[in-house]
C-alpha cells in the first residue's frame, strides 16, 4: 500500500487536509502516542503566511447539514517562527513534512517557496491558491491565467516537489488544474472548502466573525467527487483527492475518480485516528471491482 | 529519527521525554472509544448520563470529552447532530463508569439525553486543561457554579468530599429536590457552614427544577432566579458575601458567560486568584480547528480546548459574551 | 404577506423551483385538491427546449448527505407540445406562470422567448443559462460576458417579466448578475444545482445515467446563502432565492440575505405542501428580530 | 378561473369534472401525514410494520407510499436516509392502519425497521396505479411474487381470500414458519389446490426465513432457492408448470428484476396478459422529479411512480436490470 508522490516515498495513501490536524496541539493533548501511531503518511502543516495572523474573529464555526463551516481565517506565527519554532518539532513526526503557503501576490509566494526551499525537513511544498485577490476579491486560484503566473513564479524558486491546491469556486476548475501543469506543478490537490454563509439564529446577522466561511464534510463530498473526475480528465499529474472523505469506501472512490492519494480534513475532527483505520483498510484486498 | 520523540520536547534535547509532562491535564489516548450507557437518569431539569467507559484515565477536574451517539449522530432538527459536543467529565465511578451532566438544548444534546441502556457512545477524552491542583497559595476554595456549569466542578466536590454517587449508585436526589442548606438570616447563607475541608460551594440556577442539579454538589448554597430555592437573586450575591468574610480565597467558577464574567470581575476587584472554566463552540476538542479561540488579554487568541477550558482569570480582559468590556 | 416580483402580484413570497413540481403529474396524482390548496405563489415549469427531450438514461438519482444528487437531463416534449398542450392546462392554475426555457445558443434562447411573448398565460419568463456552452462545455452563464449577450438577446424579443438562473458553478456569481442586470433582466434567481458526481457501490464507475449530476438540498443550503448575499450586495434587481430551503427559518434567513422571494425544490419531494406551510408561518409575526 | 378546475380535463370543457376519473389509482391526500406505529413484528427475515393512519383513503392493490421516520431521519450509513423511500401498501385493517412490509437493506429501510409502538412515521399516499380492476377477460388470475416483492400482492389476496390480519389482529405465522402447502409428488405444487376462487398464489424467495413472509399470502405455492421450503428451485418453475395447465390466464407479478423479466418474457411466448408491478429508485413519487423512470417499448420513458409502479408488460420490452435485452 505505500505509495509514491512526487517522488515522495509514503506508507499509505492517506495524509491530512491542511489546517485540518495541528500536530503540535495534538501531542499536548495525545502525548506521545500521537507519534507512535501517527495516522497520516505526510503531514501538511496548516497554511503559513510570510507575516503573522491572528485569524479572524469569533465565532468561526457553524455546523451545517453533514457538514461544517469554517471561518478561521489562516492564523499562523508566520513564515519566521513557523521555520524557527514549529518546523524543528514537526520534523520529529515520523513521516515527511509538507508545508503549506499562501500569499495574495506571486512574489510574496515566491518568498514564501524560497525560504522552504532552504531546509531539508520540508519535502514538500503545497501551495494554497484559494486566498482573494487584493484587487479583484477573487480567489486567485480561480483565473487560469493569474493561476499559472503564479505557479510559474514559484516553482523558479523551488525544486521541491510543488503541489497547487486548487479552489473549487471556480468555473472551470479542469482549465485551472491544466494552468498549474503548464506552470510546473508537480502536482494538484483538491477539493478547499465551498464559500458558504451562516446566519446567527434570532437575528440573521453573519454569525461567522469573518462574514462568511468555507464547507466541508460529507456535504460537499459529490462535489469533489465530480472535480477530481474533471480534474483527471484532464491532467496528467498527480491529484491529491479530499472533500468529505470518512472512510476507507469513500477514500475508494475518490481513487476511482482519478485520484492518487487522499487527504482527510474535518472527519479527523470527529476522529482523530480515523486516516490510520482508512490506511488500514485500504491494505486489505476488496471483493469487488 | 525515533517515532517516539516527543514534538513538545526542546530543540536539542539528548533523550526524548518518552511522556511530556503535563501537569495541568490528564492526556487522552490516541482516537476515540466505544462506551456503553449504563443509566440516564433525571436530576430535574437536567440528565445524568452514565457510561462504561473502562479505558478511560482518571479525568482532572475540569477536562471534558467530546461525546457522540454511535447510532443515529444525525437526522435530528436542521438536519444536525454532525460533529461531537463537548461535555464536562462530571464524575467517575470505580466500576469505570463516567458520567455527563446534559442539558437539552440543542441536536447533539437531545440525542445524547434520549439514550438509555445499552446505547453507545463515542468519547474523546479526557480533554482540555484542568483545574489546578493544588489550589493556590493554600488559600480556601470558593466554588461557584452556574446552571449546567456546575458539570464541571462535580469532580472537584467529589475530591473532597466523595459523594455516594462515586460508588454503583447514583446521586441522591434523583428526581426528588435536592436538600440545599437553609439560607442565614440575611437570606444569604453563613457560609463558614456550607464548608467542608476548607470548601465553600455557591451554585445559582434558573428556577427549582434546575436548582436540583446542586444534589451533585453536596452541601452547596443555593440561589435561583425565582427564588423557589435558597436566595432569590443570583450567585455572584452569595459570592459577594462569601468575600465579605475574607479574601484569603481561591474562586473555581463555571457557568454562562455573564456569571463567569461577574466572577471574574468581582475577583480582579478583590484580588481574588480566580480559575474560569469556559465554553465555546469546538469542532474537534484537541487542537486541530482553531475554531474555538477567545480573546486573550494582551491580544491574540486562546484555544478553549487546549489552552483551557479552564484558564486563568488574569489570562482574560473580559469573558467573551458575558457583556463586559 | 403578498409580495409583488417584477409587476406580478403574488399571495406569498414561496414559489417553486424550475423542474421540482409538475403541477399536471400532481394532479393525476392528488386530484383537484392539488389546485384548491396550491402550494406556490407562482408556479415556474421545468425546463422547456425549443426540440422534445427524453432526458438522461436511468438512473437519474443519488441520495447524498443531506442532499440529492439528480442527473434527470431536462426531459421536455418540447416548445410546440408544452404551448400546445401543457399551456392551457397551466393556465387553469390559481397562480401565475413563470415559464422556464433553455437554449444553448443566444439564438435558440431569444426564439423561446419570443413564442413566450405571444401567450398571455405565461406572466414571465425564467432563463436557465447553466446548459453548457457546446464550444467549452462550461455552462454560458457562467461566463459574464456571454451571459450578457445571452441576456440582451431575449431581453429583445419580450416585454414580459426576465428572470436570470444564474449557475452557482462560477467564480464570480455576482458578476454574472451584474451581466443578467445590465442585460436587461428584470430579477435573477439562484442557485441551481452544484455540479456533483456519485459512484456505482462495488465496481465505482460513474452512476448516473447522465455521468455528472447537480447537487440539492440541505447540504448547499449554506453556499446558496452566501451567493444570495454576495449578489445582493452588486445588483438592484429583485433575486429570488433558493437552494435547500426546507422551513419557513430557512426562508427568512435567505430573505435577510438578500433574497425578495424564495423558492422550494428538494424539499417538495418529501413533503409536497411543505411551501403552504412556509407561506403560512412567514405569516405569522416572528418574535426576533 | 376557478381554483378547483381540473388540469387534466380536456380544453374547451364545459364544466369541470370536480374529481377526474382515476380508474387506476385512488387519489391521494394532498400532504403528507403523521401516522403513529401500532406495531412491528417480525415474520422471518421481514418485519411487518403497523401504524394508525385513520385518513388514509382505501388504496388500490399494488399502490404505494412515501414513507419516512418522523424522527431522527438521517444519521444512519453514509448520513443518510434524507429522502422518504417507496414501500407497497401491504395490509390494511378496518382499524386504519396500514402495514409495510419491509426487508432491512440499506439506510431507509434499517431505521424503519427499528420504530416500535408510538414512533411517527410520515405517509404520502397511496401513490401510483395499481392493478386493473376487475381482472381481465374473466381469465384466472396468477398472482407471482419474489421475495419482498409479494407485499405489492398482498391486497390481492386479501380482497379474495380475506386474511386474519384484515381485522384487529397481526397475521398468523408471526415468528413461526409459514404453513405452505405441500408440493405435489413432482416437487411442483398441484396448482388447482392452491387456488381459491380461480386465485393461484406463487411467490420465491432466497431461503426458508423469507419464505415465512408467505404467510400473508394465505395458500401459495412456494419455491425456495436453497429448497429449504417447497420447491428447490425459481417461482418461474412453478409459473411454468402453471400455465402448462392452460394459458387462460392473467399473471400479476412483482418481485426482483431478474423474476420480472422472466414472468415478462414467459408470458409474451405464451400470449399470457401479465401486470408488473416495477421497482426504481424514486426523490419524490409523485411525478415531480423525473427520477424514477424506465425505457418504455418503443421509445421514451415510463415514471415508475405515475405511470405505474404496476404497467401492463406490453408497455416493456424489458425489465430494466432484468438481464434481458
Ligand atoms: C468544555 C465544555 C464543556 C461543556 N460541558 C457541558 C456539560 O457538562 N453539560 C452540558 O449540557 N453542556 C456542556 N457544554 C456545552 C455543550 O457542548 C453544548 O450545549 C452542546 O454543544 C450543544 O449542542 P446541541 O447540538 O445540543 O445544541 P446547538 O444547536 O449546537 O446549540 C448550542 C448553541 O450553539 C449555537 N448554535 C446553534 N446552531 C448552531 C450551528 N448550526 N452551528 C454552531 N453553533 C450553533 C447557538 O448559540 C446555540 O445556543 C460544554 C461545552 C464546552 C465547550
Ligand atoms: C413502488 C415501490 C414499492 C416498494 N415496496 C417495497 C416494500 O413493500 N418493501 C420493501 O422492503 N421495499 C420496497 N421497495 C423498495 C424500497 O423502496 C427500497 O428497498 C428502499 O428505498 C431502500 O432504501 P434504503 O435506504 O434502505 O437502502 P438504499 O441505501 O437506498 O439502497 C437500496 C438500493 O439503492 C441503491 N443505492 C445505494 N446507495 C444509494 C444512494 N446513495 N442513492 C441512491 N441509490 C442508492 C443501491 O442500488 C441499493 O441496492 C419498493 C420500491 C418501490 C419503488
Ligand atoms: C477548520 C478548517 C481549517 C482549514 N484550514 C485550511 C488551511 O489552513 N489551508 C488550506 O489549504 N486548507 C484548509 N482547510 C481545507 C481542508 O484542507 C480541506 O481542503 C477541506 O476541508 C475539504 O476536506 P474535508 O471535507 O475532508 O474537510 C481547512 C478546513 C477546515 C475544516
Ligand atoms: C430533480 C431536479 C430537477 C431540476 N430541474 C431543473 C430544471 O429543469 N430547470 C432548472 O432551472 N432547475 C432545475 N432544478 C434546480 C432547482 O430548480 C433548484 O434550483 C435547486 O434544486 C436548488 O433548490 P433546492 O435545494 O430547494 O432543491 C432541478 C432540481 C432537481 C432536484
Ligand atoms: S475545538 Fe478545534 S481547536 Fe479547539
Ligand atoms: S419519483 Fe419523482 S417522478 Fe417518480
Amino acid at each position: 500500500m505505500s505509495v509514491e508522490l512526487c517522488g515522495m516515498q509514503l506508507a499509505h495513501p492517506v495524509i491530512n487536509g491542511s489546517g485540518t490536524f495541528d500536530a503540535i496541539a495534538a501531542e499536548r493533548v495525545f502525548g506521545t502516542e500521537l507519534i507512535e501511531l501517527f495516522p497520516f503518511s505526510a503531514y501538511v502543516s496548516k497554511t503559513i503566511t510570510l507575516r503573522a495572523r491572528e485569524g479572524n474573529p469569533p465565532p468561526r464555526l457553524w455546523e451545517a447539514p453533514a457538514g461544517l463551516i469554517n471561518s478561521i481565517g489562516l492564523p499562523n506565527r508566520g513564515l519566521d517562527a513557523y521555520l524557527a519554532e514549529d518546523l524543528p518539532r514537526l520534523a520529529r513526526l515520523p513521516v515527511p513534512l509538507i508545508t503549506n503557503v499562501m500569499g495574495s501576490t506571486a512574489e510574496e509566494l515566491a518568498e514564501l517557496a524560497g525560504a522552504c526551499e532552504t531546509r531539508p525537513q520540508i519535502a514538500a511544498i503545497e501551495l494554497n491558491v484559494s486566498c482573494p485577490n487584493v484587487k479583484t476579491g477573487l480567489d486567485i486560484g480561480s483565473d487560469p491565467e493569474q493561476l499559472h503566473g503564479v505557479t510559474r513564479a514559484v516553482r523558479r524558486r523551488t525544486g521541491k516537489p510543488l503541489i497547487v491546491k486548487l479552489t473549487p469556486n471556480a468555473a472551470d476548475v479542469p482549465a485551472c488544474a491544466q494552468a498549474a501543469q503548464d506552470g510546473g506543478a508537480d502536482a494538484v490537490s483538491l477539493i478547499n472548502t465551498l464559500r458558504a454563509a451562516a446566519l446567527r439564529p434570532g437575528d440573521r446577522r453573519p454569525w461567522l466573525g469573518g462574514g462568511t466561511g468555507g464547507l466541508s464534510g460529507p456535504a460537499i463530498r459529490a462535489v469533489a467527487l465530480a472535480q477530481v473526475a474533471a480534474v483527471a480528465a484532464r491532467v496528467s499529474i498527480p491529484i491529491v483527492g479530499m472533500g468529505g472523505i470518512q472512510c476507507a469506501e469513500h477514500a475508494r472512490e475518490m481513487i476511482a475518480a482519478g485520484a492518487d492519494i487522499v487527504a482527510v480534513g474535518t472527519e479527523s475532527f470527529r476522529d482523530p485516528t480515523v486516516a490510520a483505520q482508512i490506511a488500514a483498510q485500504l491494505r486489505e484486498p476488496v471483493a469487488s471491482p | 529519527m525515533s517515532a517516539g520523540a516527543a514534538l513538545v520536547q526542546q530543540e536539542g534535547g539528548a533523550t526524548p521525554d518518552p511522556q511530556p509532562a503535563a501537569p495541568d491535564r490528564t492526556l487522552a489516548p490516541f482516537g476515540r472509544r466505544l462506551a456503553t450507557v449504563t443509566r440516564n437518569e433525571s436530576i430535574g431539569a437536567y440528565r445524568l448520563l452514565w457510561a462504561a467507559d473502562p479505558e478511560a484515565p482518571a479525568p482532572r477536574a475540569g477536562q471534558f470529552a467530546m461525546i457522540a451517539a454511535a447510532e443515529r449522530w444525525g437526522g435530528g432538527a436542521g438536519e444536525r447532530p454532525y460533529l461531537p459536543r463537548a461535555f464536562s467529565i462530571a464524575l467517575t465511578s470505580p466500576a469505570g463508569e463516567t458520567a455527563f451532566l446534559l442539558e437539552d438544548v440543542g441536536p447533539g444534546t437531545h440525542r445524547l439525553c434520549e439514550l438509555s441502556e445499552g446505547d453507545r457512545l463515542w468519547v474523546l477524552g479526557p480533554l482540555g486543561r484542568g483545574f489546578s491542583d493544588p489550589p493556590l497559595h493554600g488559600r480556601r476554595t470558593i466554588l461557584v457554579g452556574g446552571g449546567i456549569g456546575i458539570a464541571a466542578l462535580t469532580l472537584l466536590v467529589q475530591a473532597r468530599e466523595p459523594l455516594s454517587a462515586r460508588g454503583e449508585s447514583p446521586p441522591q436526589g434523583t428526581g426528588g429536590s435536592p436538600q440545599p442548606s437553609t439560607p442565614g438570616a440575611s437570606g444569604l447563607p453563613a457560609g463558614g457552614e456550607r464548608r467542608c475541608e476548607a470548601l465553600t460551594v455557591l451554585a445559582g440556577f434558573r428556577s427549582g427544577a434546575h436548582a436540583q442539579g446542586a444534589s451533585l454538589l453536596g452541601a452547596a448554597s443555593i440561589a435561583t432566579d425565582d427564588g423557589s430555592v435558597g436566595h432569590a437573586g443570583r450567585v455572584t450575591d452569595l459570592l459577594h458575601a462569601e468575600l465579605a468574610r475574607g479574601t484569603d480565597a481561591v474562586v473555581r467558577a463555571c457557568g454562562p458567560p455573564a456569571m463567569l464574567e461577574a466572577v471574574r470581575s468581582i475577583c480582579e476587584r478583590e484580588r481574588v486568584p480566580a480559575e474560569l472554566a469556559l465554553e465555546a463552540s469546538m469542532a474537534c476538542g484537541f487542537g486541530a480547528c482553531y475554531g474555538c479561540v477567545v480573546p486573550r488579554r494582551g491580544g491574540g487568541y486562546l484555544r478553549v480546548c487546549v489552552d483551557g477550558p479552564v484558564v486563568d482569570a488574569a489570562e482574560l480582559a473580559s469573558v467573551p459574551g458575558g457583556g463586559g468590556q
